[in-house]
């Protein structure tokens, strides 16, 4: 019995930590974050030499073969960094492929996806709420081989080379970007580490998934844990920041970290979220080992780990005082991307009557 | 307890119909007099009526009446009504006037008031610096009174509008060798000139009302201070007092409360409005408890200042109550919005601006600032222990001001 | 326009306090607690020689012809005395007369009532959170004359001479209680302040209240009103017991009240309740003046109060560490009150709804 | 990550059940061989297996096991699906052995551990006074050596079940001129003597297994002392660790939540089991977010000391996590149980006695016990802030610590 990570994924974590820090650390990621599409190809590139565009893709499609705990670590460690990219949505097309497409699907999609020569992303919402499998309504015509209509939130739309759409029914199929039956209009996405676009299909070709139906739900899950590792990280990361912040703010004569009451508060920040890291790893873990409990601890780490990560941001920036209310700071990166956490793939209140649901109260 | 207006205020009440029936809105004249020469001709007579500017004595310009809460809440709700301008709002109006009138040479109050009521001159305020915001007594900008005039340097942050204002009121150190809070004068500054550098900020909402001011050897004559040197401290003190009434108001908890209300309303959740959902219920009801206390509380105030009496500590409770109530409204908001919350909300004044969702997003920001802007949350909890409770004083804060003591006794 | 307490009100409540402090300080109100039946007729006695056996009992019946916020006025200084004995149940009996009874029941039962050499009381309670008139099942016979059944909860049952009882159909009539056909059975209550007994009627001859489904809703909002004062005296002196023993206790070499993080508790304490008082006071004021709010007010008043003072109570008794947790302390009166305020007559989030449905949400 | 024991511990846990499956429950005799002998000679048994007793070598009647936490967790839940009794609970074997497995002489865990670990004798903590709460080293309870006794007189307080205990473990002063923490001394005394006044409290809850201790001229031979003269906050500190520790464990918050679900299922609400009401599974939803991550956090931990390994900040966070999490958690039951929140629960114990609705009402006092026992949530804050986060010491704590530091430096 052992809940805790191996030395690999230590290793893992350090290594696009050290990335991340060298590479995009936060004067980069505002830069980016005000930037025209939020994407910096080298900076895509790199991470993908690392052998972080496929994580989870399996070894005969050049991935690295590992789980989604892993898969959900760098998410972390990127969530901490603020770090900006397609990261989500593509791990999350790859994921799809992997779980619903035939053997000649995966061998012509998922080595570019891999490699990250492609980028991926995922074509869920509706609007009004609509992210579920069961929700969507989205209709694939000519044997599914036909798209008509209309998706929101997709991430990194403007970018992405393949794009998992989900249909009615709860299937999945896979539109190439390139068909030009595309046409994609730039939400004013709030947390611009991360841009979400709507996306019109008009008569796009479509390759359905076989296995789509069976796999949609797992990509939700997996889409849920990430979200909540990305919660943990940037939530970890607004209490070191506020953490540092006391301890070199002078204010009457001495650092504020020697206010008990702010002390106080930090502390308070650290309860709320420190504890819940292993929820996550739990609901990762449970993804590819304790099929029973996959889903409903997903719902139940994407529920409180946001709302914990949201909570923990706004607290932040109150213990920032002025500058955290600012756009020149950091931490209004932190701030975007848990309200980004916290809304997409649906709310936590959604998800923990889910969760209820799942634990058949 | 009598919540009705007697016969009197029920007269003035009247009296105030009639006067805007008659003058607001004014005829159209089928010419193109712009609606900002019609408000001031309207507060010209508004005032000559008494319905404006009624703290400030007649011969700066007001209408000089005697203090009625009464009075001024009905001329408050009888304009609303009718859409008439009210006072010119602003932070002239609301923190200079007071202080120069408390404070300020016979002079400035002759040269500044009037067109401040009138809105002929903007102002902004001096007082945060970079490190100078909850201890704000540690201003470092000097100001060296060099002949017959203050040469000013330093920097200045938070300053709201500042690149519309025409004149700054801002905490200056003067005497550097006093004591941490005696050290400091109240100047009057011209923004217009050259040495003054206004830099806008963005907020985290992507509003962009706070600047920077930069001032390199900015001028101002010897007689554009409030006050005696060295008690800047004392008078900004006044101010800072309006600024927390303002802030504590729960107009604006009342306005967030009922738009909260119609998103409920509007917005649908598993095929019903959301405020058909017993989980929405249940918090929009614990809510309007805390709104609903609010409301009264301020009645309590209101009567308790219509018959001169101090409201005692719930007074010092306005503005961390409408900062904790306005977290609570914003949060069940955001639930509400549900996907709207990945979207950034048009650049808007989250208070005025149309009831759409997307608001809701940047009220989720904006309270933050509330916590934060007129004394932190932390600031008030410890003015509410220690005024309003009788709990001792932070150490810290204590030590810091008596900091520099000893060279005062030196001097003196 | 005057939203404030008149220059009478506030000599009331000082007379009250005052008259508490003196014949009723905590010492002896422990006692009390402890003691046998949680009643001392001599200071019972002295409430009424004051006059507040009948506040609100119309003059011709030798009461003082107030009205409601009077009494609750009263009520908030005996909840913030940790006041034993049957007041809030005598009220509620003597407004259930006033309302519901006819001139000669009037005549019959108030003048006792408002000496106090009667004691009233309500039976009202079914059990499972029956409280309300539209919930009473009691059954009475005989053309309303006879009551046979069991009602719990009663406050004050036997000390009581004259027992108002809600029955089916949301009518009230009135027991007394030398008819000999009443079983009562104490209840081991938390809050020892007012005693409650389950009441079993064996064929009581019964009174029935011409107009009592009338005036059962509103002797119900009666209730919650003095409830949410009571909550009010009694959060509001925890508040002050706290600053209190901040001032007095000392650890690390000065008084606690020194410590930041626990002065900013006390204010956050002070905060949550006397914003609420005006909130009570208009609930009180609307029932007299403002008929379409009586209701609806009266709700929000008990869950909003009852809900605070209970927090309070709990906060403060982590404020007074180990003494708080005690017996023998002052504190766990009114952390027990605020239990009963909180509880009888339905909880806060009953209230809650029942606010929201009329106010024709 | 591997939530599955390995083969080793799996052949171990079959050990495990085939040693209990043989002992317990130990055959009925048909003769009246009480219960507590029978406890009695199983234990004995099973540290000889090794089974109980692990962290103590056999020399002083334990069975000298390596530290191997999964074993030690195999075994917990292996005993307890057989109600066979573990280690005899409470604060003797807990934190007084350890204590003196460390810092104590070795004639005293010759004849004190094996007693206490046997359960033979029962100790009580004579920590807090009156006057030393949060504040613990401010203790002023005399011990001087006369001779060669000390001679004790003082008062402790918050003393648990000192009515049953045979011996106190305690600190005293007995060097007044050092300073604070250093004056402090940790003494054995025998509760059975003439001085020794007991005096239970009775708690808000009604139990009373709190008590006063009144020590009026008691005695205990010079060498009952644990570690020197002066060393007694030092040695006091490895035992409070302990303590912390426990009440911070996952496992009261997993019975309590067990309890709330089974609450919620058997309440009937508007005509439904409380479970189906939107409002109570949302509040339920939230409250298993809180406890599946102390449950995890548990886990964690668990397994960084299977490695030998630190656990970080998360270990502090223990108690507070604990306290936090059981409020929530008496707060959804209060608000299930309506109506019988009125009424006083029967004296009991409210993490063993059987799940009755009244006991919810004990369960609401007694969490508030678990925010102040053991250094109150305020204390842990500091801790946390302190240790976990790097933030500066609180200065009032600082400069108590140091009240007395002159003198010491005479004296040296």
């Amino acid at each position: 019995m052992n809940f805790d990570l191996c030395e690999e994924q230590e290793m893992l974590q350090s290594t696009v930590r050290q990335f991340a820090a060298t590479e995009c650390p936060l004067p980069r990621a505002r830069e980016i974050f005000d930037a025209k599409d939020g994407h910096d190809p080298e900076l895509w590139r790199g991470l993908c030499d690392l052998g972080l565009g496929g994580i989870q893709i399996e070894e005969a499609y050049g991935g690295a073969g590992l789980e989604l705990l892993d898969l959900a670590l760098v998410g972390e460690v990127l969530g901490e960094s603020a770090f900006p990219g397609p990261f989500f949505g593509h791990a999350l097309a790859a994921l799809a492929i992997g779980l619903g497409g035939s053997e000649e699907q995966k061998r012509r999609w998922l080595p570019d996806l891999a490699s990250g020569s492609a980028i991926g992303t995922i074509a869920f919402a509706e609007g009004d709420q609509m992210w579920q499998p069961e929700q969507w309504g989205l209709e694939a015509s000519e044997g599914g081989t036909r798209i008509e209509g209309h998706k929101c939130f997709v991430p990194h739309a403007g970018t992405a080379d393949i794009v998992v759409v989900g249909l009615a029914g709860g299937g999945m199929s896979v539109v190439e970007r390139d068909c030009a039956a595309l046409d994609i209009k730039e939400s004013a996405a709030l947390d611009r580490t991360r841009r979400v676009a709507e996306v019109e299909f008009t008569g796009a070709p479509a390759h359905p998934l076989p296995e789509g139906v069976a796999a949609s739900g797992r990509v939700r899950d997996a889409g849920l844990v990430l979200l909540a590792a990305d919660a943990m990280g940037a939530a970890w990361r607004c209490v070191e920041l506020s953490v540092e912040y006391a301890n070199r703010r002078e204010q009457f004569g001495t650092t504020i970290g020697h206010f008990q009451a702010l002390k106080h508060q930090l502390a308070d920040m650290a309860i709320e979220v420190e504890p819940a890291r292993g929820l996550y790893w739990y609901a990762a873990h449970a993804f590819d080992h304790v099929p029973d409990e996959s889903a409903r601890f997903a719902a139940m780490a994407k529920a409180h780990l946001t709302d914990r990560a949201m909570q923990v941001a706004r607290d932040a920036v109150e213990a920032h005082g002025g500058i955290g209310f600012t756009w020149e700071g950091d931490l209004h990166l932190y701030f975007k991307r848990a309200m980004f956490d916290r809304a997409f793939l649906g709310s936590p209140e959604f998800h923990r009557a889910r969760a209820a649901e799942l634990g058949g109260w | 307890m009598d919540l009705r207006y007697d016969d009197d205020h029920e007269r003035f009440r009247t009296e105030v119909q009639t006067f805007l029936s008659a003058h607001w809105p004014p005829p159209d004249r089928g010419d193109d007099t712009d609606r900002k020469a019609q408000e001031r001709a309207f507060r010209l007579k508004a005032i000559e009526a008494g319905y404006l500017a009624r703290s400030i004595p007649r011969r700066y310009g007001g209408s000089e009446q005697p203090a009625d809460v009464l009075e001024a809440a009905i001329i408050r709700e009888e304009f609303a009504k009718a859409w008439a301008p009210g006072d010119v709002a602003g932070l002239g109006p609301s923190l200079l006037v007071p202080t120069l009138l408390e404070k300020g040479a016979e002079w400035q109050k002759q040269r500044f008031v009037q067109p401040t009521i009138m809105g002929d001159i903007m102002w902004c305020q001096g007082y945060s610096e970079p490190n100078a915001g909850s201890d704000l007594a540690n201003v470092q900008t000097r100001a060296r009174l060099m002949g017959d005039e203050w040469v000013i340097n330093g920097q200045k942050i938070w300053t709201s509008v500042a690149w519309l204002a025409d004149y700054m009121f801002c905490l200056c150190r003067t005497e550097p060798e006093a004591s941490k809070h005696a050290g400091i004068s109240y100047l009057l500054i011209d923004m217009k000139q050259p040495g003054v550098d206004v830099r806008r900020l963005k907020a985290i909402n992507g509003a962009s009302h706070f600047c920077e001011v930069f001032l390199d050897d900015v001028r101002t004559p010897a007689d554009w201070i409030v006050g005696e040197r060295g008690q800047g401290w004392d008078v900004s003190r006044a101010t800072l007092k309006h600024e927390r009434n303002m802030i504590g108001g729960a107009t604006q908890t009342l306005t967030y409360w009922d738009r909260l209300m119609r998103l409920a309303e509007r917005t649908q959740k598993d095929g019903r409005r959301a405020l058909d959902d017993p989980r929405v219920r249940d918090r929009l009801a614990v809510i309007e408890g805390y709104v609903r206390a609010q409301e009264f509380s301020a009645y309590r105030q209101l009567s308790k200042a219509a018959k001169g009496e101090k409201a005692g500590i719930v007074q010092s409770m306005n503005k961390i109550n409408g900062t904790n109530t306005g977290h609570l409204i914003v949060k069940l908001a955001l639930d509400l919005l549900g996907d709207e919350g990945l979207l950034e909300p048009e650049a808007f004044d989250p208070v005025t601006s149309p009831d759409v969702n997307t608001a809701w997003v940047a009220r989720y920001m904006q309270t933050l600032g509330a916590a934060i802007a007129g004394g932190t949350s932390n600031i008030q909890r410890s003015v509410i222990a220690e005024r309003g409770l009788g709990l001792p004083r932070d150490r810290e804060r204590d030590q810091s001001r008596q900091a520099r003591r000893p060279s005062q006794e030196r001097r003196s």
